[in-house]
């Protein structure tokens, strides 16, 4: 086993791969949701949650459907709205913030019941 | 003949209610009453027209109609329902029943209600509507519509006007009702279901469903779906295990809601039993015979033994009145035309009977402001009319000779004792050699209970040495005289000459059974 | 050119409302604060011009536009028009409601606008890249809309709370479509459909389809994913709350119908988990709703239990189905609206809105309390409102979908009586309860055009019970298509199977039977 | 003469309509205030009343003649395989019965316009009155099992009425609740007798075309029944049949009620409680004969049924200080000898007692009713005693009473004797028990004479003699109570009692014996040895004797203390109902009525709870939290997701 095959074999990235990755990430993003205190870490866990489908997207774009890379026009469209809901997310906080100076998600329970 | 259209009839109530309660009519009480009065009076006498012209022999449904969209096409066509609307022996009877009381009430509702008027009246008349209805539906589906119809103005009628626990017992009343139609409905659904699997049309016409035999169902779906029609008007007739609303909704309700409530809305219950158990699925009914004779006899006897320990005198009435209704059960089961048309007979002499009970209980109400009967005695020294009134009432109720209940019990229990339904059956697969003459006799045990708590009540209310505080307890007055003589009429007038009413209905009942 | 000739044929009412969109946004930002109502009348210009634009289309066939990522097509065409009825409803609600909103009034209706264009592109959406945009610019404009009443603190909760669940149910569908994109390869909705239909159902086409299930879930507001509508309908301002339970919902209903037609045409495991979907949300509204002491937590949660009925006529897979959850949706609009008109009426005049300020109402406002009895009976589903027919013809789908649907109708069928029970007791608040003594009398009379919309609703309701069978037949949406799905027959087996399989099923006899006939025991 | 006595047959309908006519021209006239004069009410009454009378009479001539008997009828109610008829039916029977029932209720009506005179209900009760007779006469002419019950129940009802007269006494209310429920009893008996007697024959009478039930075709009918439905069986059937008779003519188990009906004014038990409406019941056994005369056993419980009365109430009357409770008993035990002699095969024999028990007890009651008027409302015998002086006449048709009642010389002698010959054929010990029963009447009845008649006054009211209008009815029926047993007794010229009856009933076979004269001349020396013993403890005249002697009735009484305890609780049979009724039956209905209502009831309020309960841990999870909110989100779709995938691989 001379160096080029383990080189290869280190850098030699199955779809699986990818698939495991953004299964990781999606997971860590779910965590992020639901574990953290503070409402910026849970928009920021959002973000990951997207980023997560987008490494789906582009993996299953490379390996599968190479002629027309339709999984990567998706990714930048997720990308693009991911932008969009980020800034409502943090105009919405300002807003709360305005009226309640803090950010942790245990004050905003007065909806309930 | 033509002037007499069904949907006019029908609608006819519906109209008076808009009528009272748009802004154009006025505030003032007695108007309203008047008004009201009028037109019950105008829509009872357009029935006797149906009656005059209905001609008892003509089998199958009469004065058939069948209202279109204005595109002539059927009113629901998707769903294969049309507003389709007939009339037979039964269904005429309870529908001239059903505008007499109605009328009774509005005039005995003078003294017990107080606020609202226009309200009262319209609901009363959106009542009547949703009732005829029912009796005059021939399509399954128009038949759910009315029988649900009747929940609101129920509703409205006990909670704003009754005493007592009103909205708890008015709110019991809706939801057992609901949930027994929930039942029918599912029941409908399945028999129109396997119809559409069979012949491929969609059709809720209640003439292609009239003895299902043709289609060789399988039992097991047969008893289901006779199952799920049962429970439906097991809670409206009401058969034991679900008949506790009838005590609260009675009790809780005004006088003339009670005795509307007894007298005619019990009646769909029976009225449903026999178009849809009995004309609809026969086979399944004779295999269940057994079941619907012991709950009949279960009704008739664990009823009446309650009423003897009633404190309450229309709790005593109400319970009467399921004890009663268990002899509509036995009629039915019996599966021979005698004891269906005991059954129909029984309906409308309970109609009447138990509405004149409730008239009496009102009246005495309406003067001691007290339904117990331990306070109440000695009524009788200065009211005679009263007593002798009530007394023909609770007479006709214990099924006396020459008075409309016997009539109706002695074809129900003759009915019942000759019928051949089942001479054993089986419960949890062992073979129970108990005859229906056997169980009959048993409910016969019921004529004695009720002779029981009748008299005792009669005893304690109006004889005896009178309370120094019922002292000013004046005697009847128009309003009150005027209905319980036409309800004392009634009673001795079909007590004396049954034929009258039986030459309406059994011809129907013979052909309905010539098809089992 | 081609694009002209695209928005000619298929993309009119969208582009009509894209320029209002624009002009609404120019004025709101030019004119100064006074002038700000004048923007109401622009946007609902607008929206009418976009209803009316679409008698001039032709809906025969199908017309695939913008590289086959647009089709439109009488589906689309019904459920368009449902969209913009709902969004000039509640326009007229915001006319009057729009005072409290401080200065930048304008901008509401641009927003208002944007989330109805983005709900009309997700019914006729047939590439899943437009499907995730439609569904988003309606999502995000919805999360906009909910916080914009910026003092109050409820409103900011409760759109904070919408904007993080709706992300994340969001992320759950695209994960879906990265696994359909990737085991198809292919983003346009009818190449997948040709591809699936050789492929064999596996787990992760399942887990596939419950992923893209949880974004549309969140959508329509069906359990699991119903926690969000409480808390959203209880803070948002009430146009909004009506927006979202009649709009939003039937924009979710309408993709959820595409996918369920044109991806995966009659496979029977996804049938069952759209049945038990259905029966866990209607359970679930139906129990949670009984205890409400709040008329709009109440509605949220009514509309979640109404979300679970019309999931029930997906469920069955025949035409007759999507034709009940149509004709549904149309009752549904009329009813839903009718009681959020009477909800901001007493709002407006009380500013409060627990269901125990509704007492007393019967006595002197009698249309009022008649026209909101009206609309609760129907949402009841009591005979002679339109209500009782739209679930009348459901359950009669269900039932003409065979006998296996028979305890799903059976459990339906009880949950309507408990729903019975929280619209009664409204009703029983509103005649019975005895008048309160602080009430605001003269404002009632304000709100003339919330009071339009009542009216329209209550006889829309009455009408569409006694005139129903014209609507049913326009709203039969699908067997004009070619969808794989059989046309309208009763389904292969004709004698009931599940009751069938042994003559005499139940081994034992039934309780008390005469032992003569039957299955001879 | 033939078509004259034709007419009357074929409307003898009128007999009982014309009571009914008065009834409503009588409440109509009071409630319309058309008249008040009590004169009209009286003399509508005695005349639709003396109509009946003749024209009963004419119908009784017309049996004379005829061979079979008449019967006209109309079909009142049809449903089906069922077909119950209403008519008349004249026979022998039929006309002897109607000739006793217009008879004495007209003089009993003469009576009561003086005994009611005073009485603010006078309409009222004549009112009531006419009702009885329409239902009354309605029983005699019933042409079928189902008519008749009909009739029965109305007869209930109107000694219901009649019982309850003065419904302010509370006493008088239960005595009148406690009769009709006790014959409602009975009433469920017989009509559960009849459907199944129906339901056993019904082929036979669809068969026969004859209207169902009809008293002519009943022998036939009751043999095929008995072939069809068994000897176990039919015995049930006539057993629940005989039930009727046991509640209407207060025989043994249901005979409490009879005593309290003495609540209602005097000639309300001269006339129901004495002649007639008692008597339905022997009548409607005759009527059923044929049903019973098939199975033996049935024959020898009513007989016993009838011998136990007899001999309970014979014994209890002896105590009673209540002049009219010792005549209610009397009348209870003559009731059950008639039907032991019924029960024994004696079946003109019983009918003929009941003739003439219903003329000489209804004397007997108007004498009571005369004394109880004289000493303003005073019916103990404690406070009575030389009333001769006061009413003669009352005293001397008392007398020719009791003479007639405990079978010496008088028409009780020929009667009793009848019935002790047939039950010489038949059965001993009945016979025994009929003469001890015997010995106990003439005891008591004389007894009762001495106390209220002879002696000195012990009681402190004055009193004063009847009217003249109450004494000529005692009078008028003091006649047939001396000489109608020896008149048809078929000693003189005039046809028997027994041979006219018998003739009318040719299907009945009827043990012919004469036991010569050893019989009759026992019977009237134990009548006489009860009248010297009443005389003896009694009479004033004996006193010297008695004290001398020691034997007195009070230390009798001290040394039969058990005994004499037991007669006076009346056998305890009483309080053994009171004690049912209050410790088992109401317990039971008052345990029935809370269990509906908390059990039944309170199952549903339990659904009702759940239900609530459920939609509250469900609202728990809406805890406001973003975070639980998507917990839930993700975690249900796991769930989800992991279920439908098992699913997916198992099917």
């Amino acid at each position: 086993m001379n160096w080029e095959e383990i080189l290869i074999k280190i850098f030699n990235v199955e779809l699986t791969h990818y698939i495991v990755l953004s299964l990781i990430l999606f997971c860590i993003g779910i965590m992020g949701l639901i574990i953290s205190r503070n409402v910026i870490r849970v928009l920021m866990s959002i973000e990951i949650l997207l980023s997560a489908v987008n490494v789906n997207f582009v993996a299953f774009a490379n390996y599968t459907d190479l002629s027309d890379l339709k999984g990567q026009v998706f990714a930048i469209f997720i990308m693009a709205v991911a932008a969009a809901e980020a800034a409502l997310g943090l105009a919405i906080l300002l807003a709360l913030y305005r009226n309640k100076p803090s950010v942790d998600t245990e004050e905003y329970k007065e909806l309930k019941g | 003949m033509e002037f007499l259209s069904l949907t006019l009839l029908i609608f006819l109530p519906l109209v008076g209610a808009l009528i009272i309660v748009g802004p154009w009519f006025p505030r003032n009480e007695v108007k309203i009453r008047r008004f009201a009065k009028g037109f019950g009076g105008i829509v009872f006498i357009y029935s006797l027209f149906f009656l005059a012209f209905f001609n008892p022999q003509e089998p199958g449904f009469q004065f058939n109609e069948t209202v279109a969209l204005p595109g002539g096409k059927p009113w629901l066509e998707p769903l294969g329902v049309n507003f389709s609307l007939g009339v037979d022996g039964i269904s005429i009877l309870l529908m001239v029943l059903t505008t007499f009381l109605v009328l009774l009430a509005l005039i005995a509702s003078k003294y017990s209600i107080t606020k609202r008027h226009k309200f009262y009246y319209s609901m009363i008349f959106v009542l009547q509507t949703a009732i005829l209805g029912v009796f005059a539906a021939k399509d399954l589906f128009l038949f759910i519509i009315f029988w649900e119809l009747e929940l609101i103005p129920m509703y409205f009628l006990i909670s704003v006007w009754g005493t007592g626990r009103k909205e708890y017992s008015a709110m019991k009343f809706i939801l057992y009702t609901f949930a027994g139609s929930v039942f029918m409905l599912a029941a409908i659904l399945a028999i129109v279901y396997y119809n559409y699997l069979q012949t491929g049309i969609l059709t809720f016409d209640l003439n292609t469903y009239t003895y299902m035999k043709a289609f060789a169902y399988p039992t097991v779906f047969g008893i289901l779906t006779f199952l799920g029609f049962f429970i439906a008007f097991a809670v409206k007739l009401p058969v034991v295990p679900f008949h506790t609303w009838l005590p609260d909704a009675h009790v809780d309700a005004p006088t003339p809601v009670s005795m509307l409530l007894a007298g005619i809305l019990l009646k769909v219950g029976g009225y449903g039993l026999i178009r849809m158990n009995l004309q609809i699925l026969p086979e399944i009914l004779k295999i269940l015979a057994p079941l619907v004779i012991i709950l009949g006899v279960i009704n008739i006897l664990y009823a009446a033994i309650i009423a003897i320990a009633q404190k309450d005198l229309k709790k005593l009435v109400a319970y009467s009145s399921i004890s009663h209704m268990g002899i509509v059960l036995l009629g039915l089961g019996a599966m021979n035309v005698a004891g269906v048309s005991g059954a129909v007979f029984q309906m409308m002499a309970h109609g009447i009977i138990s509405a004149g009970l409730f008239m009496v209980v009102g009246v005495i109400y309406l003067r001691t402001h007290t339904r117990e009967i331990p306070e109440l005695g000695g009524l009788g020294q200065n009211s005679p009319k009263i007593m002798y009134f009530s007394m023909i009432i609770a007479l006709g109720s214990l099924g006396l000779p020459l008075l409309m209940g016997f009539a109706a019990e002695t074809l129900a229990f003759y009915g019942a004792f000759t019928s051949q339904a089942f001479s054993g059956f089986n419960l949890f697969n062992i073979y129970v050699p108990v005859s229906i003459q056997v169980f009959t006799a048993i409910a016969i045990i019921g004529v004695i209970f009720t002779a029981v708590y009748i008299l005792w009540m009669f005893q304690r209310v109006f004889w005896g040495n009178m309370f120094y505080k019922w002292k000013k307890f004046h005697d009847a007055s128009p309003h009150e005289m005027v209905v319980l003589i036409s309800l004392i009429a009634v009673i001795v007038f079909f007590g004396l000459y049954p034929e009258g009413m039986t030459s309406i209905f059994v011809p129907t009942l013979d052909s309905l059974m010539k098809l089992i | 050119m081609e694009l002209l000739n695209d928005i000619k044929i298929a993309l009119l009412p969208e582009s009509i409302m894209v320029l209002f969109i624009i002009l609404t946004a120019v004025l709101s930002f030019a004119s100064g604060k006074d002038r700000q109502d004048a923007i109401f009348y622009v946007s609902l210009t607008g929206v009418t011009l976009a209803l009316l634009s679409m008698s001039v289309m032709d809906f025969s066939g199908e017309k695939e536009v913008l590289y086959k990522s647009f089709t439109s097509n009488y589906f689309t065409l019904v459920y368009r028009v449902i969209i913009l009825a709902g969004t000039i409803f509640t326009l007229f609600l915001t006319k009057d409601y729009v005072k409290g909103f401080g200065k930048n009034k304008g901008e509401f209706y641009f927003l208002l606008m944007t989330a109805s264009l983005g709900a009309m592109l997700l019914c006729g959406a047939n590439d899943l890249i437009m499907v995730f945009v439609a569904l988003e610019t309606l999502s995000i404009s919805s999360f906009a809309l909910c916080g914009y009443t910026k003092s109050d603190r409820l409103s900011n909760e409760a759109a904070l709370k919408y904007l993080v669940f709706g992300a994340a149910a969001s992320a759950a569908m695209l994960y879906g479509f990265s696994f359909i994109y990737g085991i198809t390869a292919r983003t346009n909705l009818q190449e997948i459909s040709g591809f699936l239909s050789t492929y064999e159902v596996n787990s992760i086409l399942i887990i596939a389809f419950l992923l893209v299930l949880a974004g549309f879930g969140f959508k329509i507001a069906a359990v699991p994913f119903q926690s969000w509508a409480p808390d959203v309908y209880e803070g948002a301002p009430i146009p909004v709350a009506a927006y979202l339970s009649v709009v939003s919902k039937t924009a979710g209903f309408a993709v959820l119908i595409r996918f369920m037609t044109v991806l995966f045409p009659g496979v029977a495991i996804f049938s069952i988990i759209l049945a038990t979907f259905a029966v866990i949300t209607m359970t679930a509204g139906n129990l949670t709703a009984l205890g409400q002491r709040n008329i709009r937590r109440l509605m949220a949660y009514s509309s979640i239990a109404h979300a679970g009925y019309i999931l029930l006529g997906l469920a069955i897979l025949t035409n007759d189905g999507i034709t009940a959850m149509t004709f549904y949706l149309i009752t549904y609009l009329f009813m839903n609206f009718g009681v959020w008109a009477a909800i901001e009426i007493l709002a407006l005049a009380t500013g409060k809105d627990n269901i125990d300020d509704f007492s007393g109402l019967g006595k002197k406002y009698g249309y009022f309390s008649l026209g909101l009895t009206l609309c609760l009976l129907s949402l009841a589903g009591i005979p002679v409102t339109a209500g009782f027919f739209s679930k009348f013809y459901l359950f009669k789908a269900v039932a003409v979908a065979g006998y296996e649907f028979m305890p799903v109708l059976v459990i339906t069928l009880v949950n309507t009586v408990i729903a019975l029970f929280y619209y009664m007791r409204i009703i029983r608040v509103i005649y019975l309860k005895p008048e309160p003594e602080i009430r605001h009398e003269r404002v009632f009379r304000i709100a003339l055009p919330v009071k339009f919309v009542m009216a329209i609703c209550v006889a829309g309701v009455l009408l569409l019970g006694i005139f129903a069978s014209p609507v049913i037949e326009k709203s039969g949406v699908i067997n004009t298509t070619s969808q794989g799905i059989a046309v309208n027959q009763p389904p292969v087996s004709s004698q009931p199977p599940l009751l069938t399989s042994s003559p005499c099923l139940l081994t034992s006899p039934p309780l008390l039977a005469s032992p003569n006939d039957g299955c001879g025991y | 003469m033939e078509q004259f006595l034709e007419f009357f047959i074929e409307n003898a309908g009128i007999i009982a309509a014309l009571p009914l006519w008065t009834f409503l021209i009588i409440i109509f006239g009071q409630n319309l205030g058309v008249y008040d004069d009590k004169r009209i009410t009286a003399g509508i009454t005695c005349t639709s009343t003396f109509i009946g009378l003749i024209w009963s009479f004419f119908i009784f001539l017309w049996t004379l003649g005829a061979q079979e008997p008449f019967s006209k009828n109309i079909t009142w109610l049809s449903a089906g395989n069922i077909e119950l008829s209403a008519g008349w039916l004249v026979d022998n029977l039929g006309a002897m019965m109607l000739l006793v029932v217009t008879g004495v209720s007209l003089l009993i009506q003469v009576y009561s316009h003086g005994y009611m005179a005073k009485d603010p209900g006078y309409h009222r009760f004549f009112s009531y009155l006419n009702f009885f007779n329409f239902s009354m006469l309605g029983l005699v002419l019933s042409s079928n099992l189902f008519q008749i019950y009909i009739f029965w129940e109305l007869v209930g009802l109107s000694s219901y009425l009649l019982i309850g007269f003065w419904f302010r006494r509370p006493s008088a209310a239960h005595a009148a609740t406690k009769a009709f429920i006790i014959n409602r009893i009975g009433d469920f008996g017989l009509l559960v007798g009849i459907i199944a007697f129906l339901f056993f024959s019904l082929n036979w009478w669809i068969a026969s075309g004859n209207i169902y039930l009809s008293f002519t075709e009943l022998q036939p009918a009751a043999e095929y029944v008995l072939t069809s439905a068994g000897p176990v069986v039919y015995f049930l059937i006539a057993l629940a049949i005989f039930f009727g008779p046991i509640a209407k003519s207060a025989q043994f188990p249901l005979h409490t009620w009879l005593p309290d009906a003495m609540e209602g004014p005097t000639p309300i038990s001269a006339l129901i409680h004495a002649a007639t409406m008692v008597a339905a019941g022997v009548f409607l056994i005759a009527r059923a004969y044929p049903i019973f005369e098939i199975s033996p056993d049935i024959m020898t419980t009513i007989a016993w049924i009838g011998a136990i009365t007899a001999f309970i109430t014979a014994t209890i009357a002896i105590t009673q200080y209540d002049l009219k409770k010792t005549l209610a008993y009397s009348t209870c035990s003559q009731l059950g000898f008639m039907v032991m002699a019924m029960g024994a095969g004696a079946y003109a024999a019983g009918l003929f007692h009941l003739m003439t028990h219903a003329f000489f007890k209804a004397m007997l009651f108007l004498c009571s009713g005369a004394v109880i008027h004289g000493l303003g409302d005073q019916q103990n015998m404690k406070y009575m005693g030389g009333l001769r002086k006061h009413m003669p006449v009352v005293a001397y048709t008392y007398l020719t009473g009791c003479f007639a009642i405990s079978g010496i010389l008088f028409s009780g002698f020929w009667s009793k004797e009848e019935i002790f010959s047939g039950l010489y054929g038949n059965n001993m010990i009945l016979l025994g028990v009929g003469l001890i029963v015997a010995l106990l009447t003439s005891f008591y009845m004389f007894r009762s004479y001495f106390l209220t008649f002879e002696g000195e006054y012990r009681g402190h009211a004055h009193p004063h003699d009847a009217p003249k209008v109450m004494t000529v009815p005692l009078i008028l029926l003091a006649i047939p109570s001396t000489f109608i047993g020896f008149l048809l007794s078929g000693v003189l010229f005039l046809p028997s009692f027994d041979k006219y009856i018998l003739a009318g009933q040719k299907a009945i076979t009827h043990a012919e014996h004469h036991t010569g004269f050893l019989l009759p001349v026992i019977s009237l020396l134990i009548a006489l040895a009860g009248l010297l013993a009443a005389a003896y403890l009694y009479w004033d005249r004996f006193k010297q004797v008695r004290e001398s002697v020691k034997i007195t009735a009070d230390n009798i009484i001290r040394i039969t203390k058990p005994l004499y305890a037991l007669t006076t609780n009346l056998w305890y049979i009483d309080k053994l109902y009171y004690a049912f009724i209050d410790n088992v039956f109401l317990p039971v209905c008052n345990f029935t009525a809370n269990f509906d209502k908390f059990i039944i009831d309170g199952l549903v309020n339990l659904t009702g709870l759940k239900i609530r309960f459920e939609g509250w841990t469900l609202r728990q999870f809406q805890t406001g939290q973003v975070q639980t909110y998507l917990a839930i989100l993700f975690s249900g779709l796991a769930g989800l997701a992991l279920i439908f995938v098992l699913l997916q691989l198992l099917i």
